[in-house]
């Protein structure tokens, strides 16, 4: 696993990031930090579709919103006890493998943007649900909920959600590099050739699908733990639409551009709203977000670590021979 | 009776006004396949600068063709600088098309501030006419017509000239219709301002259909859009025409024989459609 | 967690063992700058200050101690809510919290003022259960709530044998107001004879209005909020031609502009600029004139200096002591003077009970929307909603 | 010898149009056929009808005694019937190793292994390469396949049927496009497949010369429907494939080799 | 002869990629002018540097003795050159009465009359003309593509591997049209079908390694088993 450069590196920044409480006491980064690492978490899930899979989802909402209900629910309804939280994970796996299971075979057989356009629907049907339900949701305002002791010290929670992130980069990185993993990224790139290569391809596409949606429920779950407080935004466009940007910015197809493209939304964001209240210029500073996108699309087209991979690639390859490395598909490893 | 009627005319009518902001998308999403998410942004402009337009000149017609003109030159310049680099690459348009579109709906808010504004509909087509039970809102026959008159100049655009087949050759191989002689940089850019016309033209008549405007109005009826585009199938206009009416049609009668479900009204439709019609109602298959 | 002892325990000591503190008091304020509620941020931003400055006279001190305060927007997302009320909690160190604009962002907050044992005084969120069923007692509510409103909408068109329908948007904030208005309504003798609920999105609400007429009810009691809304729907279905009254809350200003169709309708409001008869909202308006060239206060805008006026009030009677739970001691059953007049936080669930204003929309000349016209101030005991905590 | 793959009155309709019309033919194991007709008889079509692409409206596909009419593209392959396509239908963004590699995994039977580094599978790599040397392509292993050259794109196509290893082998035009100093070395490729004796070939081709060479027997399509089938010779003394699909120039070529 | 187009020490990068390194040629008008060479070798590259797909780094590309090296595709296009690719760039959703008609410039009598003409020569397009493009058989795509080129009054055209997947009369018949057109239309032809090649070709040019490493007349060509075998490898 620690074979190469690429490898130690990540080491030493889990590493940093691992020491960083101990040596640097500031709340709200930690807060921050671990927001960044519970979208990371969700944006990798994200990666899995549109990076190894090829297909884009308009629905992803759907499985961090069972997860963000289903510990609040849990919390809420019984005792905010160790047991009982880990009987919500369970749930939670549960829950966001059938349903993921189920809608990928009703949506998979249809071509993008059908299939983007139907998994939203049933994100919406989730969300109406979720509205619904009063007795259960309290509607839209949603409610409050208390968690076990494990998860209250905001330290150990930065851990535990810095923890959730390692461990689904690497599991991960092995499911995208496996066979399987391969199979996936020929399916994105020739769908019809799979198959009459002898693959199935349905099934690897719904096993992708419960793949991401599962580790989209993980990442509701310590969203919902970092709140302690659940409402329907969890089954919102909005949170399908932070995935999808920012897998997109950190490069689409690689794992730890949607890390990093966590990071960069996360902070940009701190940041710009830390400077409207220095400068009226940055009153208005979601213009400034949006230009960030823009920008982010044309001077790094493939994603900052897709972009950066081609960059390095180009320097030590500057030959007539036209051989190319795989930057798109073999990502960093 | 009276209520069948009713609903359906109502039905009806908001169907034409959903096809009035989602005509625009079927030339950009559905014929020129570009994720722009920031059609609702477009539109929103359209529906300021008309609104603004007509209150400081007091002629909803100069608002209209305000609002045109303010759509059309936001979609060349969009085109021009935000979308003509990402051509046929969905991920990048869903990315820079969403910035655009923050920028745009804040935008508003500098030019005219975070609060909602008023848009009231013109004497001559406010109020509305009584016959029996049955209530004919005056506005609403307007919206109707005008959506009539949209559809049948957009397909005869694309029926009686090249432009139509033109761009579906250039989204499907861009090098050879340049090889054939086609500047299609032009065209497209061409079709996306007409697109974002449209888009500002169904943008102004929202106003007065619901007597506000706001700058959220963007991102909230672009979905809307979307699915409109999709359940018609991609780049049909009949099919966006049958789409939206269906959504109308489908809101109005929810709303009043199954209000349980009247939240999800679209979302149901729209996963029906595609789960029993996968390329949508007038889509070809394939 | 090891924020709450290190707070706490150190506030507490300072509080009891040195009388003469000097250190700044420090509030935080949450409010939507940026978002759909923006608007009603602004409002009660402006009003904070100016209600700072009232109550201290200008110094913007109490009891020797200044008084600071930080702005963070919550841009009505509860993640980003959470992120800044701990960011004031935690490196700010403030006494008091103060917010938010919307319900489900002060709802993801009220944990965080038990856990961090500060006082957190509500303005102008509505939702029942901030007292209700998710209430602490940190938690005070300045801003009145869904089921205030309810009462006085009741209690502005209920009487005996009066029917009356019901239209509002299809979430918590209209789902609760409707139970709440039904209760107060039905307790008036009148009764409600359909209830029915909209998406609040939806571009067209003639279904829903077409329902409500068939039911021939003698009222029709809209709770709404949000820019998309049916006003100009039930002017054109000719529902008050039909001899269905509407009655509805009167919003701020730029949503009464909406309502023109709706002029002469009878219902009640929070605030408008000239119905309470005081001093204090006499200042207010000259003072707010003044400052934002000739803007009047709004809606939200006299919440926003209740708050402040509470928090001086209750330093007040403190003398500058921030202990949390002397300060809930001495809060619980406080009256205060504000722009709506006296106020009082009830001892069970925290809440200020407040006037409210039974009013009828009316045109003016010189004015280019509908303006609130009282009919009758409701009194604070008149509007005390049920406890629900 | 008996029959491998055998149709029985098999039927395709598009939309009114009938692209293969009632054929019934029959290829014996280790046999070597050609497909030949004029362009747009039906050649691509029945191919994709023996590899599931396509379902017949009519009739039966069965291979070593079995039906498989209904079975996928995917079961097909597995069950030994592999195919190349005319129209060259690779995966553009991945290497040209990886293009073969994967080919070499389905054959491997590794299909659902999600844990494992992929490149454990070492021996997929190596086995990937050896294919990719007999068909002259192993200095471009590195290249995104997307950046060959036409004929080269062909070539790579040929080594990701002959990867899957399968018992029969459907190849739809394999040389189209190819340089013709490189024809021969595919040919020889082929050929010596054929000398193995254990595979069955099916080829589509407009290149007589090539026919002529290695088939043991060619059918001819014509409107869909069959129109003979025989050995080289007979078919080259059909009229009516002279006239209508050889043409003048060709008949001169047949006649002299 | 007047010369109509000239390639003069022509380069071409795709992206950091230097695939043509020096390719010179002239094409005197009314000839027909046979690109030769392995696959690889840059032909396919030739003819999108041409056509301004692929534009030429270096050198110069004169057509009627006007530079067009940096004129957009369509603008060359519009001077009178028309393009058959090698992947025959057809249309996939368009009918084949559409690609055809997304092609036309000028709708006149002219133009409807080289339309039949053209529907004589590939009577399959004439049989399914409102089938769309994608459905076609490959043969059937590559005569449209060709078609498609054939319905414009050019000057010029380039045509990529036309025999590729075509029947054997076929051939034939896209060999006869060819001729037929030599004395308004120049053409330049990539072509591995050395019998066709060899029969329509007035002079060729051999490409290897993206450079231009031999030419001369067909005729030449045909009898120098030397140079057949050094660069075609074929005798
Ligand atoms: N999916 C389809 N839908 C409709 N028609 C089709 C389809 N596939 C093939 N056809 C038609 O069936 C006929 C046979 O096509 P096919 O591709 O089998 O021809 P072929 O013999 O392989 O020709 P070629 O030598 O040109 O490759 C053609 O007329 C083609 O247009
Ligand atoms: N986009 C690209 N990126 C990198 N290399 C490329 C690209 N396109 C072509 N090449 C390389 O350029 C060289 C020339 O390609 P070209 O297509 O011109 O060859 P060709 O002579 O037409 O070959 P063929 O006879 O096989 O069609 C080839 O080696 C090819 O791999
Ligand atoms: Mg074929
Ligand atoms: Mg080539």
């Amino acid at each position: 696993m620690f074979s190469n450069r690429m490898n130690i590196l990540y080491l030493i920044v889990a590493g940093f990031l691992a020491v960083l409480p101990f040596v640097y006491d500031s709340r709200s980064m930690l807060i921050l930090l671990s927001q960044v690492f519970i979208f990371a978490v969700l944006a990798m899930s994200y990666d899995i579709l549109l990076g190894y899979t090829g297909i884009v989802s308009f629905g992803h909402a759907m499985f961090f919103g069972i997860g963000a209900y289903t510990v609040g629910v849990f919390m809420k309804r019984f005792e905010p006890e160790t047991s009982y939280f880990l009987l919500a994970v369970l749930v939670t796996i549960l829950l966001t493998a059938v349903v993921s299971y189920f809608v990928g075979l009703l949506t998979l057989r249809l071509k993008s943007h059908f299939y983007a356009m139907l998994t939203m629907a049933f994100a919406g049907l989730f969300l109406v649900l979720a509205e619904k339900w009063r007795t259960v949701t309290y509607g839209n305002d949603g409610f409050t909920f208390r968690v076990p002791d494990f998860l209250k010290d905001r330290t150990d929670f930065y851990l535990i959600c810095l923890g959730s992130m390692v461990i689904v980069f690497i599991l991960l990185k092995r499911f995208t590099n496996s066979p399987l993993g391969r199979v996936l990224q020929a399916i994105r790139e020739n769908e019809q050739r799979t198959e009459s290569l002898g693959y199935s391809v349905l099934h690897y596409k719904v096993i992708a699908s419960v793949v991401s949606g599962v580790i989209a429920g993980i990442a509701g779950i310590l969203y919902a733990v970092s709140l302690r407080f659940v409402n329907t935004s969890v089954f919102t466009m909005d949170i399908t639409l932070d995935a999808l940007l920012m897998t997109i910015i950190g490069g689409v197809g690689t794992l730890v551009g949607a890390i990093i493209g966590a990071g960069i939304i996360e902070f940009s964001h701190h940041w710009l709203t830390e400077l409207a209240k220095v400068h009226w210029i940055f009153e208005r500073w979601i213009i400034f977000f949006g230009i960030i996108y823009i920008l982010a699309v044309m001077f790094f087209p493939m994603g900052i670590v897709g972009s950066l991979q081609k960059l390095k690639f180009r320097k030590k390859k500057k030959t007539s021979i036209p051989v190319e490395s795989e930057a798109v598909s073999q990502g960093d490893s | 009776m009276d209520v069948l009627i009713n609903l359906s005319l109502n039905g009806l009518a908001t169907g034409m006004l959903i096809f009035l902001l989602a005509a625009g998308l079927t030339l950009i999403f559905g014929l020129m396949d570009v994720l722009n998410f920031a059609h609702g942004g477009l539109f929103a402009w359209g529906a300021y600068s008309g609104i603004w337009i007509y209150t400081s000149t007091g002629s909803f017609f100069i608002g209209i063709i305000g609002a045109i003109l303010t759509g059309m030159i936001l979609g060349i310049v969009t085109e021009r600088w935000i979308i003509k680099p990402v051509y046929g690459n969905h991920v990048q348009q869903i990315l820079i098309t969403l910035g655009l579109m923050l920028v745009l709906s804040e935008m508003l808010k500098v030019v005219w501030g975070p609060n909602q504004i008023s848009a009231v509909t013109p004497d001559y087509l406010s109020g509305s006419w009584e016959f029996g039970g049955i209530i004919i809102i005056k506005y609403r026959v307007f919206i109707i017509a005008v959506g009539f008159a949209v559809f049948l100049a957009v397909q005869y655009l694309l029926k009686k000239t090249k432009i139509g087949l033109v761009v579906r050759a250039g989204v499907m191989n861009k090098e050879m219709v340049q090889s054939l002689g086609v500047n299609i940089q032009r065209v497209f850019m061409f079709v996306f301002m007409i697109g974002a016309g449209m888009a500002a033209l169904g943008g102004m008549l929202l106003g007065p259909y619901s007597g506000v405007i706001y700058a959220d109005m963007g991102m909230e009826f672009a979905i809307l859009a979307f699915i409109v585009v999709v359940i018609g199938g991609m780049g049909s206009f009949t099919g966006s025409v049958m789409a939206a009416i269906l959504v109308g049609l489908s809101g109005s009668f929810m709303a009043y024989y199954v209000p349980d479900l009247a939240l999800a009204a679209n979302m149901l439709l729209m996963a029906v459609v595609l789960i029993f019609r996968p390329q949508g109602l007038f889509g070809t298959k394939g | 967690g090891s924020g709450t002892e290190k707070s706490g325990g150190t506030e507490g000591k300072e509080g009891n063992d040195e009388p003469k503190n000097t250190e700044p008091i420090k509030i935080g304020v949450l409010a939507s700058q940026t978002g759909g509620l923006e608007a009603y941020g602004k409002q009660t931003l402006r009003g904070f200050e100016l209600g700072l400055e009232y109550a201290t006279d200008g110094t913007n001190e109490v009891a020797g101690r200044k008084i600071e305060f930080i702005i963070e927007d919550t841009e009505t997302k509860p993640e980003v809510a959470v992120q800044k009320a701990t960011k004031l909690l935690e490196e700010d160190e403030v006494d008091f919290l103060v917010g938010s604009s919307s319900s489900g962002d002060t709802l993801a907050v009220l944990p965080l003022a038990e856990e961090y044992e500060k006082i957190m005084i509500v303005e102008p969120a509505v939702a029942d259960s901030i007292t209700g069923s998710e209430f602490n007692k940190y938690i005070f509510r300045t801003a009145r709530n869904s089921s205030q409103d309810a009462v006085a909408g009741a209690a502005a068109i209920a009487k005996d044998g009066v029917k009356i329908a019901t239209l509002a948007p299809d979430y918590s904030f209209g789902r609760d107001g409707v139970a709440a208005f039904k209760e107060a309504a039905e307790k008036l003798g009148a009764e409600v004879v359909h209830e029915e609920y909209a998406d609040p999105a939806a571009t067209d609400f003639t279904s829903n209005i077409q329902k409500i007429i068939d039911q021939k009810p003698d009222y029709l009691f809209v709770v709404w909020a949000g820019a998309n809304s049916p006003w100009n729907q039930i002017a054109d279905m000719k529902v008050q031609e039909k001899g269905i009254k509407i009655s509805t809350g009167a919003p701020d200003i730029a949503a009464l502009a909406t309502m023109e169709p709706l002029v002469g309708m009878e219902g009640f409001t929070v605030y408008y600029h000239d119905l309470p008869q005081n001093d204090i909202n006499k200042w207010l308006v000259d003072e707010h004139k003044k400052r934002f060239n000739g803007e009047l206060p709004d809606l939200f805008t006299p919440g926003g200096m209740t708050a402040a006026m509470a928090i001086v009030e209750a330093l007040k009677k403190t003398e500058g002591d921030t202990d949390s739970q002397k300060l809930i001691k001495t809060m619980e059953g406080m009256s205060f003077d504000t722009p709506k007049g006296q106020m009082t936080f009830r001892e069970e669930d925290h809440q200020a009970l407040q006037s409210l204003y039974a009013i009828k929309l009316e045109k003016k000349d010189g004015v280019d929307y509908p303006v609130p016209v009282l009919i009758r101030e409701l009194s604070p005991e008149e509007t005390a909603p049920p406890i629900r905590n | 010898m008996t029959a491998i793959i055998e149709t029985k009155d098999l039927s395709i309709t598009f939309g009114g149009h009938t692209a293969v019309d009632s054929v019934s033919i029959s290829v014996p194991h280790n046999h070597f056929k050609s497909i030949i007709g004029p362009n747009g008889a039906g050649k691509t079509t029945f191919f994709n009808l023996l590899s599931g692409q396509l379902m017949p409206t009519n009739g039966q596909v069965m291979y070593k005694g079995s039906e498989i009419t209904k079975l996928s593209p995917t079961k097909r392959t597995r069950a030994g019937i592999g195919r190349s396509f005319q129209i060259t239908n690779v995966f553009p963004n991945l290497t040209v190793m990886e293009n073969v590699r994967l080919a070499v995994q389905s054959h491997e039977g590794v299909r659902f292994q999600m844990l494992r580094h992929f490149r454990s599978f070492n021996k997929f790599e190596e086995k990937a390469e050896e294919w990719l040397k007999l068909v002259l392509l192993d200095d471009k292993k590195d290249a995104l396949a997307r950046n060959l050259a036409h004929g080269e794109k062909r070539k790579l196509e040929i080594a990701m049927l002959l990867a899957l290893n399968t018992e029969v082998l459907l190849l739809d035009e394999p040389t189209a496009g190819m340089s013709l100093e490189e024809v021969p070395a595919i040919l020889e490729v082929i050929r010596k497949i054929k000398q193995r004796g254990d595979r069955t070939i099916i080829l589509i081709e407009h290149k007589m010369d090539m026919i002529m060479d290695l088939s043991d027997s060619i059918m001819v399509l014509f409107n869909g429907a069959l129109l003979a089938d025989g050995t080289p010779k007979d078919i080259m003394k059909n009229e009516m494939v002279q006239s209508a699909y050889l043409g003048g120039l060709h008949s001169e070529h047949a006649a002299e080799a | 002869m007047s010369t109509l187009l000239k390639l003069d020490q022509v380069e071409t990068f795709i992206g950091q990629y230097h695939i043509l390194q020096g390719i010179s040629f002239e094409v005197p008008k009314g000839e027909v002018t046979v690109l030769l060479g392995r696959n690889g070798a840059g032909k396919t590259t030739t003819l999108r540097t041409i056509m301004g797909l692929n534009p030429a780094a270096k050198g110069s590309v004169l057509f009627k003795g006007e530079e067009i090296k940096s004129l957009p595709t369509f603008t060359i296009a519009n001077k009178g050159i028309g393009y058959v690719p090698e992947d025959q760039g057809i249309f996939a959703g368009l009918t084949v009465e559409e690609n055809i008609k997304v092609a036309v410039k000028k709708e006149n009598e002219e133009t409807l009359q080289r339309l039949e003409w053209i529907l004589d020569l590939f009577p399959d397009l004439k049989k399914f003309w409102k089938k769309p493009g994608g459905l076609l058989s490959g043969g059937q795509k590559q005569m449209l593509s060709i078609a498609r080129a054939y319905v414009n009054d050019n000057e010029l055209l380039l045509i990529d591997e036309p025999s590729k997947g075509l029947a054997p009369i076929v051939v034939e018949k896209v060999m006869e049209s060819i001729q037929q057109m030599k004395d308004k239309t120049t053409i330049i032809l990539v072509e591995q079908n050395f019998m066709m090649a060899s029969t329509i070709g007035d002079s060729f040019y051999i490409i290897d390694d993206g450079r231009t490493v031999s030419n001369g007349s067909m005729n030449l060509l045909r009898e120098d088993e030397e140079m057949r075998r050094k660069y075609l490898g074929i005798a």
